[in-house]
């Protein structure tokens, strides 16, 4: 689906991903984790249009999508979120998602002024589906709410909420879980799994949390200074010496393991 | 009862530093005419002041708007700038029937302009200044001059005028340049005018550009003799050049002998600076409105329109500033009058003065009359 | 000999006059930079708020001038500076204080600060003239010329003058002064740091024990000093009137965003750009290329690439052309 | 009964419109770690930020030790010896790690040096980006340079909402080891988590939140036992 | 209070103050401070579509004014024969070549691969290129202007009817703003306010200097009306009709009428303004707007092509400003270079907008109108206040005399009390988006 070869992007002279090659296969699950600075968001920021590649290629489907303008790549069914969240401050919950749908034809001005009907049935469609998704993301109370006040869980929650409101092939999901509430990182989890069975989505998933990962994802990519470190099912990663070195540590010194609970 | 006469003036913007002597020269007639009891048996002027900016000529009209329909002046003295006295007289005085008499409105443009006999102005139009200009600089000998102006329909105007005379005259120009007013700095205007060379500057424009433009010349060493066009003249003018004054020779519209000597007297004793740039022709101008007002008998905007070429011009007793109220005597009594006043007033046709120039230069840190044109 | 002549004329025409009157839009770009930096707004009374801070020199030099104090060689405006500084800083304090404040209070968009100082402009504006009146003032006293351009053409005897107006020295010297103690103060002390983390994040400014309201009045005190300190030297060099301080802030602004808004560095860099294209792309080379070609090949035009009449749009184009390809600045200024 | 060394009691109160804390309450003992769990919108930040001062509160108060500090403002606070680190912007973007760290020290009057040696060895990478401006970093060390920067203060309450979001596993052991020692000096913890698991094991005291209001309120340990809140708070 | 009910009563409140004026001083005064409130309004209407919508911070409005008040004179305004046969055919080339040349340093930049040599090119074809322009150029430019320079000088216009210069000013004014657009709307923020001021500082100049075109600094004076003048009115049986029946004195009532025909005139454009405005805001498109002025980068990762939609807004908020430049020279009957000034022409709009509400066309025209009302009102009331202040001072008094001859300034103090004292009630404007 994706294929990224040897791609590097420096700022000044430092090399944020640095020859990084590696691919996504369709209608996969595909876990990107890696230390903090890594250059995992680099990478996404690069294959998203977002940065300029200093050199190499990403391809999606075998066409070259180096250096696309997002808004193209996003025509071309690749929709991402953002790490740090980035909602439309001063429009409501709702409408953060009504914009998404690519094609409408109210975002022709030609339409305001002499299709006014057309647009109202669009409109209540469009509704429709974003309360939905509102719902199904438990925040349906607040879609009135500017998006600029609400939590900072809520903010990534409506991240995610934007890419399911249109048919995507590929979707790049920069932690999606970090600050979210975990029982409900649980359903999203679900949410992710069903869009990728029902829907055939193809998903890149950056986290922190292994449970999460080993939940949904297949195979797992680890990075380490913008290069890939190792990749495999995420038991391999486990094992891998210097992943663990890395990224995954030893766990606590006082006893207590990450994810096991008393 | 009371009679409302406009005095429409830029009281701000760039020529906020003349205005407010212009103002005080046309209120110096006033109460000159007041103080003699007034006209029509006993009627008061008020002078009625409104804002032109010199540039926005939207604001302009507004303001004329004010004084002629809210404040219901018979006339309006006025305005300063060219540009600006053009709007307010298409698009309101002559929409209300008001005269208007400019005192420094000098662009060319309005000597073939037909206003329907409501405008008038006492200062002579640039054409003429241009000419006597190019005469001076060939009767002292100078083959070829650089010529910069202020960027506006007078500082052209006149520019065009005068490089015309002086090539015809056989002179060279070697550059004309042209300077905005209140900018931060004039070296580069500088620069190109002492890359073309030339035996003199010639300035044309206002105190502020005008002078800017002779110091910054002067300083860096790029002309040694300076010519300046009317707007240059004024009093704030030799002390910000300096030495560059020195041999600076200039033209300005001016009255000669009696006129002139009257109005410095009557000047002197009203406590204003009357030699500041057109204070005369304002006092002039305002002189003007009433006495026509007084010689129609009443102060209607169509009587004072149709008598300022009356009491303007010959025939009659000539009057000069200081004068005024025998002036309404005369005319109360059925007389004429031929007035003179501060400029020696001459209208020819409508809207076009003939005055006379002073040719001044400067001995000694003061101004000198060299001779009259 | 003519390249010699060739050269100080191009230094006399071009160089001197472009360092001085860049030297003078730094310190005003300063100021502006300063502001936008740390209070996050373009600061449009800036011109006027010089005018009436230099108004108040000048007043005070008059005083100084009539019970005959005078400072030698040097303009007697440079004692009375301290006063007009202090004027423009509590001017500038009294103005938070009424007008400022208020918005910082309610989180206003940096759009309503900016339309808070044109109030302030305007109303600097009228309070000018009503002090001093809309007239020009000259205040300058002391030696004009370090060197004057007649005596360099006596004492050396080349065919070009070289002009130094003392002013123009004092203008290039105080503001390198001024630009270092600034530069100091920002990056080095402690005062500095806290100025410029509360201009990134004043949220987090609070959180760390930094008091806003010192922030802002140290910015003020600084802003105040600079604005005073431009608005007198330009005074002394050229002329003051306070329609022309009005209008430098068309080329303030332009210097301190071609710099970077909000880096110091980039204001004075910005000054000299400005400065320098005003009179390097217009200047006539006619007469310098007279002094290497012969006679009958001397070309009949002035040999300007453009006329003078342009002389701002050409300054304008290079500011665009150069956020074209620095889209924030020559040395990357913040963006609000 | 001995008060607790800091105490937001009975706090309701909003951003101007609804209320959106009920009548909460969250307290940690001195030398204690306290954390607050709950779902996306609970009001923990909101809570967070009553405590600190950066909210009007209708009714109810804050104490720190013994003394009523309500009306203060943050920066007063910052004064009493109260750090808190932000959920978001809670870095200096445009200046450099080291200049974030040093605004954190920005009340100290002593020698810091010491104090920023040790957060260099606790988050290493910060020590190679010391010159870099914090803006341009990775999610996750933006924020290893918030605590930082909080560390720096030498607090004796350190606040932190959400301090190990989008950090790594290997950091956040670090982390919560640190904050365990941090603890052991005297220094009280109060901390929002969403990795709760972890958070609550190192806990002396955990507050679930929902809707603005108390909802379960334990040592970490028996809320970890608890299955309900396991079930419906920390993800099973 | 009730959004909806606060528009009407400010609206209302505006009205009041137009009557006030129309019993207190006069009907015409009022009148002609409505005729420029309503192009203000239309000028607002501009600036807001821009800021308001799409956070485009533009600093030329000036200069987009200026450029469809060049359209009057192009199209209205009588040719001159004697300047198209002294230099017409030189002035047309002249202006061939010069595109010429610029499409030929576009096709060399495109065409070649980037490197020093490209670089060397382009210089080479621009240099080339402007000397033979300028060897054609000039000499037609100077036999133009030679041609009568007191009262013509230049080349004229189409002597069109004037009304169709409007869409024709917005055109220039699109076209202009597609320029800019295309080179400077990556810019943020203040950046690219300086961008655009300058630009709109080149218009001007360029306006000043090319006297060929419409006179420069010698102003075009005398343009064709959209309505009979007053003097013409006054000779009308409707006019006179209806001055009988009124009592008001026929000079009085020509003016008004002529004023009321252009107010009519003015709302027609304005209202459509808003219509359109109104339909566009509420919609997808109003909404698609507003995410990309919040936020960008995630915009363009929801699919929207920012570059593209910012062009459209600045081209069609450009050409609003240019069609109110050439209804302003319309009104006014003269082209004036001199008067575009920043201050007026561009920090006024953006008080409009701001005062007015931005983000809301009803605050925009709102603002328009009661900006432009205190601007024109300032000045009798400076004078009035400072009377009023001095009033317990003797005759003679030295502070009184000088502060009655500076009260034209007090006009700049009330101009900013005023603003200083709007923005401090409604700080996001009087009527503030919903
Ligand atoms: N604009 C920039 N300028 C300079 N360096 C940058 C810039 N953006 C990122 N970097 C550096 O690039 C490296 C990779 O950053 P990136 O955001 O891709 O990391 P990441 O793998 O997503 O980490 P995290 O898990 O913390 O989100 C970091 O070391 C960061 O400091
Ligand atoms: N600045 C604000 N203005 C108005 N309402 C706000 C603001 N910030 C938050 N809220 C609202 O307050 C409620 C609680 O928010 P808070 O940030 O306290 O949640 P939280 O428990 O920290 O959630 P999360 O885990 O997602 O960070 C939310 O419903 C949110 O919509
Ligand atoms: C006041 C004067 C200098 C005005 C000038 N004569 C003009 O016509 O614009
Ligand atoms: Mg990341
Ligand atoms: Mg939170």
């Amino acid at each position: 689906m994706i294929q990224v070869e040897n791609l590097h992007k420096h700022f000044g002279g430092f090399h944020a991903v640095d020859g990084a090659t590696l691919h996504i296969a369709e209608k996969s699950i595909t876990g990107l984790i890696g230390p903090n600075g890594a250059g995992k968001t680099t990478l996404f920021n690069v294959i998203a249009g977002v940065l300029k590649p200093t050199s190499g290629k990403v391809l999606m489907a075998g066409e070259d999508i180096t250096g696309l303008e997002p808004h193209e790549l996003f025509d071309k069914g690749l929709l991402r979120t953002f790490q740090i969240a980035h909602e439309f401050a001063s429009m409501t919950v709702r409408e953060n998602l009504m914009m998404v749908p690519p094609g409408q034809s109210g975002e022709n001005l030609w339409s305001t002024w002499f299709h006014r009907a057309r647009i109202a049935q669009e409109e209540a469609t469009l509704r429709r589906k974003a309360d939905e998704v509102l719902e199904f993301l438990t925040i349906d109370h607040i879609a009135d709410e500017k998006a600029g006040n609400i939590s900072g869980g809520q903010k990534k929650l409506l991240e995610l909420g934007r890419t399911m409101m249109t048919d995507a092939r590929i979707v790049f999901l920069d932690e999606v879980g970090a600050g979210v509430n975990r029982t409900l990182l649980n359903t999203i989890a679900d949410a992710i799994v069903r869009l990728n069975q029902e829907r055939g989505y193809t998903f890149v998933v950056i986290e922190h949390d292994m449970d999460f990962i080993g939940r949904i994802c297949d195979p797992v990519i680890c990075m380490a200074e913008g290069k890939v470190l190792a990749e495999g099912s995420l038991d391999e990663i486990k094992a891998n010496e210097q992943v663990i070195e890395a990224y995954l540590g030893t766990g606590l010194k006082n006893k207590v393991t990450a994810g096991a609970g008393a | 009862e009371d009679i409302n006469i406009g005095v429409i003036l830029g009281f701000t913007g760039p020529l906020e530093s003349i205005t407010p002597g212009m103002a005080a020269g046309a209120e110096m007639a006033m109460s000159e005419v007041n103080a003699g009891g007034g006209i029509l048996s006993g009627s008061m002027i008020n002078s009625v002041r409104a804002d032109s900016t010199c540039i926005d000529s939207a604001a302009a009209q507004a303001g004329a708007e004010r004084l002629i329909t809210s404040d219901n002046v018979v006339a309006i003295m006025g305005a300063d700038c060219s540009g600006v006295t053009r709007a307010i007289l298409e698009n309101v005085a002559m929409a209300n029937g008001i005269p208007m008499i400019s005192p420094s409105a000098t662009s060319p443009g309005f000597t073939e302009f037909d206003s329907g006999g409501l405008f008038f102005r006492t200062s002579p139009s640039d054409a003429r200044q241009g000419q006597v200009l190019a005469d001076i600089l060939v009767r002292r000998g100078i083959t070829s001059v650089a010529t910069t102006h202020t960027n506006n329909d007078y500082g052209l105007g006149l520019a065009t005028a005068f490089n015309e005379a002086f090539e015809a005259a056989g002179g060279t120009v070697t550059a004309t340049v042209p300077h905005e007013e209140a900018k931060g700095d004039y070296s580069a205007e500088v620069g190109a005018l002492a890359s073309a060379g030339g035996e003199a500057l010639m300035v044309l424009g206002y105190v502020d550009g005008g002078g800017s433009m002779i110091s910054t010349a002067w300083d860096l060493g790029a002309f040694d003799h300076f010519f300046v066009g009317d707007g240059v003249y004024g009093d704030d003018l030799l002390p910000r050049i300096g030495e560059a004054a020195s041999g600076l020779v200039g033209t300005v519209p001016w009255a000669v002998g009696a006129a002139a000597d009257r109005f410095v007297e009557v000047y002197t004793e009203a406590g204003v600076d009357g030699a500041s740039s057109y204070v005369a022709e304002s006092y002039d101008a305002a002189a003007l409105l009433m006495l026509a007002a007084q010689a129609a008998g009443e102060a209607t905007p169509a009587g004072i329109a149709a008598n300022v070429l009356n009491v303007a011009n010959a025939p009659g007793e000539e009057i000069f500033a200081g004068d005024l109220a025998r002036a309404v005597q005369i005319l109360a009594e059925g007389g004429e009058v031929n007035y003179q006043g501060a400029t020696n007033v001459e209208l020819i046709g409508f809207g076009e003065a003939s005055g006379s120039y002073r040719e001044f230069n400067v001995v000694d840190g003061d101004f000198a009359t060299v001779q009259y044109h | 000999m003519d390249a010699l002549n060739a050269l100080i004329m191009l230094a006399n025409f071009v160089l001197i006059p472009a360092t001085a009157y860049g030297s003078q839009l730094a310190l005003g770009a300063l100021g502006i930079t300063l502001i936008y930096g740390i209070l996050r707004f373009s600061h449009f009374a800036h011109g006027d708020v010089m005018a009436i801070g230099t108004a108040v020199v000048i007043l005070t030099t008059w005083g100084l001038q009539g019970a005959g104090v005078s400072f030698g060689v040097l303009p007697t405006a440079l004692l009375a500076l301290p006063v007009g500084i202090a004027f423009t800083i509590l001017y500038l304090l009294a103005m938070d204080r009424v007008v400022y404040r208020f918005y910082r209070r309610v989180r206003a968009k940096p759009m309503v600060f900016v339309m808070a100082s044109l109030g302030v402009m305007f109303v600097t504006n009228g309070l000018t003239r009503l002090l001093i009146g809309p007239g020009e003032q000259r205040f300058a006293d002391g030696a004009r010329f370090v060197i004057s351009a007649r005596d360099f053409r006596t004492w050396t005897g080349l065919s070009e003058g070289l002009a130094l107006r003392s002013t123009q020295l004092l203008t290039v010297v105080v503001a390198l002064i001024a630009m270092g103690i600034l530069f100091y103060f920002l990056n080095r002390t402690r005062s500095g740091k806290s100025m410029r983390a509360y201009s990134d994040n004043e949220d987090l400014a609070l959180l760390s024990g930094i008091n806003p309201e010192r922030v802002v009045m140290i910015t003020w005190v600084i802003a105040g000093t600079l604005m005073c300190l431009a608005g007198t030297l330009y005074g002394l060099d050229k002329i003051f009137r306070p329609f022309t301080f009005f209008q430098l802030l068309l080329p303030m602004f332009a210097a301190a965003i071609v710099g970077g808004l909000g880096n110091p560095l980039g204001a004075i860099v910005g000054g000299y750009v400005i400065a320098f294209s005003e009179l390097g792309v217009t200047y006539a080379w006619r007469r310098f290329a007279g002094y290497f070609l012969p006679p009958d090949w001397m070309p009949e035009g002035l040999m300007q690439i453009l006329p003078v009449d342009y002389k701002f749009a050409v300054t304008f184009a290079i500011l665009v052309l150069v956020l074209i390809f620095r889209p924030t600045g020559i040395f990357r200024g913040k963006v609000i | 009964m001995s008060e607790p060394f800091l105490i937001g009691d009975a706090m309701t109160g909003g951003y101007g419109g609804a209320d959106i804390l009920h009548g909460c309450t969250i307290a940690v003992e001195k030398g204690q770690i306290a954390v607050i769990v709950g779902p996306n919108g609970a009001g923990k930040s909101t809570a967070m930020k009553a405590v600190f001062g950066m909210l009007n509160l209708r009714s109810g108060a804050v104490r720190l030790g013994g003394e009523d500090i309500t009306a203060l403002s943050p920066q007063a606070r910052v004064n009493k010896g109260m750090g808190f680190v932000p959920q978001t912007n809670n870095i200096f973007p445009s200046m450099s790690v080291e200049e974030n760290l040093e605004m954190g020290a920005f009340i100290r009057t002593d020698d810091y040096a010491q104090t920023m040696e040790q957060v260099y060895t606790l988050f290493p990478i910060l020590r190679d980006k010391r010159h870099q401006a914090a803006g341009e970093l990775s999610g996750g060390q933006r924020q290893q340079v918030a605590v930082g920067r909080a560390l720096m203060t030498k607090p004796s309450v350190l606040m932190l909402d959400e301090p190990t979001a989008g950090v790594s596993p290997i950091v956040m052991d670090e982390l919560f080891d640190r904050i365990i020692e941090i603890a052991r000096t005297g220094i009280s913890i109060l901390m929002v988590e969403q990795n709760a698991r972890q958070a609550l094991a190192i806990a002396d005291k955990g507050y679930v939140l929902v809707q603005g209001a108390n909802r379960f309120t334990d040592t970490g340990e028996a809320l970890l036992a608890d299955p309900d809140v396991r079930r419906s708070f920390l993800g099973g | 209070m009730n959004p909806t009910l606060r528009a009407f009563l400010l609206f209302g409140l505006v009205g009041l103050a137009l009557l006030f004026t129309g019993f207190n001083q006069s009907w015409t005064l009022a009148l002609t401070i409505l005729n420029m409130s309503l192009i203000s309004a239309v000028l607002a209407l501009g600036v807001n579509l821009q800021w308001g919508y799409a956070g485009l911070f533009n600093v030329g409005i000036m200069g987009f004014t200026a450029i469809g008040g060049l359209a009057v004179v192009l199209i209205s305004a009588d040719p001159v024969p004697e300047a198209w046969s002294a230099g017409g055919l030189g002035a047309l080339m002249g202006l061939a070549l010069g595109a010429a040349t610029v499409m030929a340093a576009i096709a060399v930049w495109n065409r070649m691969q980037p490197s020093l040599a490209r670089v060397l090119a382009l210089i080479a074809t621009l240099v080339v290129g402007y000397v033979i322009t300028r060897s054609v150029f000039a000499p037609a430019r100077e036999a133009i202007m030679a041609v009568n320079p007191a009262t013509e000088g230049y080349l004229g216009g189409a002597s069109l009817p004037v009304l169709l210069s409007w869409p024709v000013g917005a055109l220039f004014a699109a076209g202009l703003a597609w320029v800019i657009g295309k080179i400077s709307l990556g810019l943020r923020s203040d950046y690219l306010a300086i961008a655009t001021l300058g630009i709109s500082e080149i218009v001007i100049a360029g306006m000043k200097f090319e006297g060929w075109l419409s006179r420069g600094v010698n102003n075009v004076a005398g343009l064709p009306r959209a309505v009979p003048r007053p003097v013409e009115l006054q000779g009308s049986g409707f006019v006179q009709s209806l001055s009988e029946r009124s009592g008001i004195d026929i000079v009085e009532m020509a003016s008004i009428v002529e004023k009321l025909g252009y107010a009519a005139l003015f709302s027609v454009v304005l209202i459509m303004l808003i219509v359109l405005s109104e339909l566009a805001l509420n919609s997808p498109w109003g909404r698609m707007m507003r995410a990309i002025r919040d936020n960008e980068i995630a915009a363009r990762a929801m699919g929207k092509d920012v570059k593209a939609r910012h062009l459209m807004i600045f081209v069609l908020g450009s050409a609003i400003c240019g069609l109110a430049g050439a209804m302003m020279v319309t009104l006014d009957g003269q082209l004036t270079p001199g008067t575009y000034e920043p201050l007026r022409f561009t920090f006024l709009m953006w008080v409009m907008v701001i005062v007015g509400g931005s983000g809301n066309n009803w605050g925009a025209v709102l603002g328009g109108m009661v900006i432009w009302f205190l601007w024109v009102q300032a000045e009798p009331l400076g004078r009035a206040v400072m009377e009023l202040l001095t009033s317990g001072m003797a005759e003679d008094n030295a502070l009184r005399i000088h502060l009655v001859t500076q009260a034209a300034h007090t006009r700049l103090i009330l101009m900013g009390s005023a603003l200083l004292f709007m923005l401090r009630f409604a700080p996001r404007g009087l009527i503030p988006e919903k």
